[in-house]
């Protein structure tokens, strides 16, 4: 094994990573506001990869135009899943909001398989995305080089609206103590709503930059990355949004390089996965950058 | 909520009554619908649709499929052919596209002595030891042997890698059989490299294989992954040729695919342009009318299965299962969409096999193998 | 309370007759829907003990019940079907040989589930919450690889059949009353009320000279305990498995059972599993063909799984603690209910 | 006087570098009733909850008679007879009164899981004997007509005494009461007084208590241990503890 190799792996390693991360800070934003699973996370990413298809294939849009209906539409349908679904919720049980989430989940992907049906569509990568760089063996496909810059871009942004807006400083309080947020006279609503925006714009952006690398576009084919996402917001500590960043990332190497490395256990990959996220989680037991649990 | 069950099957009584005062001849179908594998489902039922508006009648009466979903589920599945014999009185079935969810099936219906043919359920213990139960599609060692052969005589390959679905016994199965007769023809497999359904990124499986530089890389998997596979290697600067199996043939392999599926054989059932039946001739240019899309393997085993349950009906002029089943146990030569088809003792037919390439975005026909 | 007791007695005597009418007129479809009722019911009432009553985020149930189908089908298979079946590499050696009785196969299938989740309850339960959440969804995905890669003792993704159908009313209809009887005496007890109190609030708990980790392990056991004796009939049930059944799909359901019926309500996790069981058949009715204002319309498939989202998610908008929230069967409540509804006819 | 109950040596909890806790030596005898105040934030309830093991402490030992109990896991210390209520009431909000008594009967219970299961064997007259107790402690305490109501659903007054119900089917040792009359008005203290009083008497009880009403704690305690600011400062009776010129020094000082 030598060393262009390692170098190769750990290209489309973070590749797959920076993917994981995107999807998974919006899991973690809607997480830390609402403490809400929402399992319906990575079928948004399933919606706008349908809506950046039908709008390039169907309509003949320009791409931009295509991928910009795609991102504002699943943010429409983001505040309306949680207006429509998850607000009567609100001061339910936990796990309830949970199930509904599933619910929402397990609706979306079969309206699309009643709607559009199973066979799974191609999506089509605009030519700026496609083509790499090549030195002597190592291939650097601009494809993964504009899969990392959007995600740094977009985690910069975010952790500015969080931390710098006064809309982000309301959504840490409300994190914080969803109950006083609400009694101080923040509307609550509005600011979950703009989460909400957030994270299915997220969701959008990831599911569109998903599908430019694996262009196949059916109603699951949410369910496995959003499940990777969960996994990687929880490794990185729920409701930390440069955690959940870490962890996709930390997740899509480890994925990559247990094939690279032991080929022989290709057939194992997600067990060692597991193990290793189990592992973290027995040793730092709410995540790498997660906060203490109140006891 | 007992009682509930039990007004719910006087109604199914009900029902069927009803349904028996029309008689029409009424035949199963348990497919996925929904779930996991939906898309194969949906193809078969697209299929079977245009099969039964091709021959919509049978000893005079008309044919009524009943189609049951299995949301890609063995307990679906078992409940689902439970309900198409007992409640729908079906006198055969069609499915399921999975060998697992056929087996989950078969059992039941082995029992209630309904016979059941299944278009793609390509496991070699799907017919075992089971009298009622058929199918139209090779079964795996045949196909894993003759990709061997295949890819050692006819397209020169010393060396060999696999990439497969650990989680479909369909592609485990393939790749197992393979990998066998490869080596036992005095050939190499340098790497083999697996991934679980549903995984999107094979990179790192490809990088491993082209590290090793095979003559053929050997990839039994479904036309998703197929095309999906093919771009990441050919992105990659790996050129050899991708030897694959009848679960490729769909013309998303080609959409998904694009320039990158360019010499990706595989092995399969047709290739439209040799479809030398009447039968399939008329139910091409039908299917490419009714749906618009290019003939796909799933549709045309699924419109098989249907032909050749109405062609032991009509041979057992009868709708009675048990002949049937004797019937469709003596199918000789059947002019089936796929070609001639012949059913063995055992369940299984005999069929020739055919070998498809990808040749400027399109399927072009290689060869065919004798059975 | 013997008045209750009769009561009881009556209804498992009903019950019991019911199944014995069952069992000679029904049709095998209808057998198989009441099959499947009861062994949903014994996962159910036996997830909600640790997800409801110890209030511990578990999505592990699809692992125990994997092992217990395969520990139950590995040991009633013969060695002649077993070598048939293996077409990809043969059965490892004591399995190959082995063959014993269904009972014997299904206390193998519950102390093997159980003993695995003994185990792991050390680790598992120093996380908490979500945390647990995944760490035992980990655990059920790595059951899954190992299922699928351990291809000389469990054959892969080829899974096992030929299995022979023991699975009648009797076995999964008695094995459901005892787990209900089991359950409910458990909860009854003070190891119940030491659940409940972990669930509450576990610092005052342990407070209380409850030690919280053993009481949850207690519960995570006797849960996989049930859930692996009901994977052995379901294994005999359908006669064949394969890793597919149980991917995290089948956790979900089992979630949806217990929250639908109410988490942490015995009689609720019975009420979802009917409703699940009957209710996914029964929801059948909206993929076929039907007449509406003289035109005949086609059945749409996918409908059935469209609607039952789509219930789903009302009946939580709707009963937001589930059907029974946290309430249990009475037989007071029931004849309150009954004399109040009484009262109202008579009114009318 | 009797044998020393409970005894702490040097306790101290630092929690990330913050003193909560230093040096804090504790003696408390057979039959008495200890007080433990300080101003807000002094480290009294740290003390409580080192001793019963919901906190670890960074040094210093803790003895129950003889034995060191120092660090030892919360449910075992209850086990040997350590009962607490805390600082905001935690019950079990939603099981009935009685189950939240009879909830602390478990680490004495007499029969196995597998008699639980069955209802075989010890089970019914063990849980008999439970509830009897459970039963008695409640009319004890004057909650007998709420016996199967939610506890959540008691209004705040008899859910204290609930939470002393609870500590007390413990059959404890000691009894550790944090706050047990805050939030009360004097006549609620009063009556309060008078039935500690009582239950003091009847069952034997030595009991240590944390509140910042320094009437009821004058009237009630025996021996009072005054600390601020995680120090101990004073140790003496009430009176002593009336004149003691650190203890008007530290109250005055964070009063002014």
């Amino acid at each position: 094994m030598d060393t262009a190799f390692v170098i190769q792996q750990l290209i489309f390693g973070i590749t797959l990573g920076c993917l994981y991360s995107l999807i998974a800070i919006g899991y973690t934003m809607v997480y830390g506001v609402i403490r809400l699973i929402n399992f319906a996370h990575g079928d948004l990413l399933m919606v706008a990869a349908y809506i950046g298809f039908f709008g390039i294939v169907i309509y003949h849009l320009p791409w931009p135009v295509a991928f910009g209906i795609s991102i504002l539409l699943t943010a429409a349908l983001g505040i309306l899943i949680d207006r429509g679904a998850y607000k009567p919720l609100r001061d339910s049980p936990r796990i309830s909001a949970l199930i509904t989430a599933i619910g929402v989940s397990f609706l979306l992907e079969n309206l699309g398989i009643v709607i559009i049906g199973g066979r799974p569509k191609s999506f089509p990568r605009p030519s700026l995305f496609e083509g790499d760089l090549q030195f002597d063996q190592l291939i650097l496909p601009y494809l993964s080089l504009w899969v990392l810059g959007i995600t740094v871009m977009l985690l910069t942004l975010v952790l500015l609206i969080v931390h710098r807006t006064r809309v982000g400083m309301a959504m840490r309080a409300l994190s914080r103590d969803f109950e006083t947020v609400r009694l101080m006279g923040v509307d609550v609503d509005r600011v979950i709503s703009f989460t909400f925006v957030l994270g299915s714009s997220l969701a959008a952006v990831g599911g569109i930059f998903w599908c430019m690398k694996y262009p196949a576009v059916e109603p699951f084919m949410g369910v496995i990355p959003g499940l990777k996402a969960f996994v990687a917001a929880v490794l990185g500590g729920i409701g930390s949004v440069s955690g959940a960043a870490l962890g996709g990332l930390l997740l899509g190497l480890a994925e990559v390089l247990i094939v690279a490395i032991q080929p022989e256990w290709s057939g194992y990959r997600d067990a060692v996965a597991f193990t290793i996220l189990i592992a973290i989680l027995l040793t730092r037991p709410t995540g790498i950058m997660g906060e203490e649990l109140p006891k | 909520m007992l009682k509930l069950v039990s007004m719910l099957s006087l109604l199914c009584l009900g029902f069927a009554a009803a349904s028996w005062a029309s008689q029409p001849i009424v035949i199963g179908a348990y497919l996925p619908m929904t779930g996991g594998v939906a898309s194969y489902g949906q193809m078969a039922w697209s299929g079977i649709t245009v099969a039964k508006k091709m021959e919509p009648d049978v000893l005079g009466r008309t044919v009524d499929v009943r189609l049951v979903d299995t949301k890609s589920d063995k307990v679906d599945a078992a409940n689902a052919v439970s309900r198409l014999i007992e409640r729908d009185k079906v006198v055969a079935i069609i499915g399921e596209m999975i060998s697992g969810n056929t087996i989950a099936g078969s059992d039941h219906a082995e029992r209630s002595a309904i016979p059941m043919v299944s278009p793609t359920a390509t496991n070699p213990i799907v017919t075992q030891n089971k009298k009622y139960i058929f199918r139209v599609c090779f079964i795996d060692p045949d196909q894993g042997r003759i990709a061997a052969k295949l890819a050692k005589d006819q397209l020169g390959a010393k060396t060999a890698a696999l990439i497969y679905d650990i989680s479909q016994d369909y592609c485990v199965a393939l790749a197992s059989f393979f990998k066998n007769e490869f080596t036992a023809l005095g050939g190499k497999i340098l790497a083999e490299t697996k991934f679980k359904t549903g995984d999107r990124d094979f990179t790192p499986q490809v990088s491993r294989i082209k590290s090793v530089n095979p003559d053929i890389i050997y990839a039994p998997i479904y036309y998703t992954e197929c095309a999906l596979i093919a771009k990441q290697a050919r992105e990659m600067g790996l050129n050899k040729p991708i030897l694959t199996g009848d679960g490729a043939q769909a013309p998303e392999l080609l959409s998904l695919g694009g320039s990158a599926v360019e010499d990706v054989y595989f092995t399969a059932h047709f290739h439209k342009d040799m479809i030398n039946t009447t039968r399939g001739k008329k139910f091409l240019e039908q299917y490419k009318k009714e749906t618009g899309k290019e003939l796909d393997a799933f549709s045309a085993m699924a419109a098989d299965a249907y032909f050749i349950i109405l062609d032991a009906i009509k041979r057992a002029g009868s709708d009675d299962s048990k002949k049937i089943r004797e019937a469709l146990a003596t199918t000789k030569d059947f002019e089936g969409v796929t070609g001639a088809i012949t059913i063995k003792p055992d369940g299984n037919p005999i069929k020739a096999m055919v070998v498809n390439k990808v040749k400027d975005g399109a399927f072009v026909y290689v060869t065919t193998i004798k059975p | 309370m013997t008045r209750d007791r009769i009561l009881t007695a009556a209804a498992v005597g009903i019950l019991l007759a019911f199944l014995w009418f069952a069992d000679r007129t029904f049709s095998a479809y209808s057998i198989r829907i009441l099959n499947t009722i009861a062994i949903f019911s014994i996962v159910a009432v036996t997830y909600n003990l640790i997800n409801g009553v110890t209030g511990q985020f578990s999505l592990g149930p699809n692992a125990f019940i994997a092992i217990g189908s395969y520990t139950s089908a590995l040991l009633t298979l013969s060695p002649q079907e077993k070598a048939a079946s293996f077409i990809i590499d043969p059965i490892v050696w004591p399995l190959s040989v082995i063959s014993v009785s269904f009972p014997v196969s299904l206390i193998a299938a519950g102390v093997l589930a159980g003993l695995i989740a003994f185990l792991i309850s050390v680790p598992v339960f120093r996380v908490r919450g979500d945390y647990l959440a995944i760490v035992t969804l980990g655990f059920g995905e790595v059951m899954q690889v190992i299922t699928n890669n351990a291809v000389s003792i469990t054959n892969g993704p080829l899974g096992l059949k030929g299995l022979y159908p023991h699975t009648t009313l009797w076995w999964s209809w008695g094995l459901c009353i005892f787990t209900i009887i089991c359950t409910v005496r458990l909860v009854n007890s003070s190891y119940g009320r030491a659940m409940k109190a972990v669930r509450e609030d576990e610092t005052a708990a342990e407070a209380m000279g409850i030690d919280a980790f053993w009481t949850k392990t207690l519960a995570f056991t006797f849960s996989a305990f049930f859930a692996g004796v009901a994977g052995g009939l379901l294994a005999h049930l359908i006669t064949t498995i394969s890793p597919s059944l149980f991917t995290f799909f089948l956790t979900f359901n089992l979630l949806i059972i217990i929250v639908v019926g109410g988490l942490g309500s015995t009689t609720g996790a019975l009420i979802g599993a009917v409703l699940f069981a009957w209710g996914g058949e029964a929801l059948r009715v909206v993929e076929e063909p039907f007449t509406l204002f003289g035109y005949d319309l086609p059945g749409i498939p996918g409908m059935r799984m469209v609607i039952f989202s789509a219930i789903l998610i009302l009946t939580m908008i709707f009963a937001r603690s589930g059907i029974m929230g946290r309430r249990e069967f009475s037989w007071q409540a029931a004849i309150d209910l009954g004399s109040t509804l009484l009262q109202r006819i008579r009114r009318t | 006087m009797s044998e020393t109950l409970l005894r702490t040596e040097g306790l101290t909890v630092v929690f990330g570098g913050l003193v909560a806790l230093s040096g804090l030596d504790l003696e408390i005898r057979r039959g008495e009733i200890v007080g433990l105040i300080g101003p807000n934030g002094a480290g009294k309830t740290t003390a409580f909850n080192a001793i019963t093991g919901v906190v670890q402490p960074s040094s210093g030992r803790i003895f129950l008679g003889e034995e060191d109990i120092t660090a030892r896991p919360a449910p075992k210390i209850a086990a040997k007879g350590i009962a607490r209520t805390f600082q905001q009431i935690r019950l079990y909000d939603d099981l009935t009164v009685i189950e939240n008594v009879m909830v602390a009967g478990h680490s004495s219970v007499r029969y196995t899981f597998l008699e639980a299961v069955t209802g075989l064997g010890r089970f019914s007259a063990d849980e008999k004997r439970i509830s009897e107790y459970a039963e008695y402690l409640l009319e004890l305490m004057g909650l007998s007509d709420v016996i199967s109501a939610k506890a959540s659903a008691l209004p705040y007054g008899r859910q204290r005494k609930l939470e002393i119900a609870r500590a007390l089917a413990l059959r404890p040792t000691v009894l550790l009461l944090d706050e047990p009359v805050a939030g009360m008005n004097p006549m609620e203290t009063k009556g309060f007084a008078d039935l500690l009083r009582r239950l003091h008497r009847e069952l034997n009880l030595t009991i240590g208590l944390i509140d910042h009403d320094m009437g009821f704690v004058m009237n009630v305690c025996h021996k009072i241990k005054v600390i601020d600011h995680g120090v101990p400062i004073a140790w003496g009776t009430p009176n002593e503890i009336r004149t003691d010129q650190k203890v008007i020094a530290a109250y005055l000082g964070t009063a002014a």
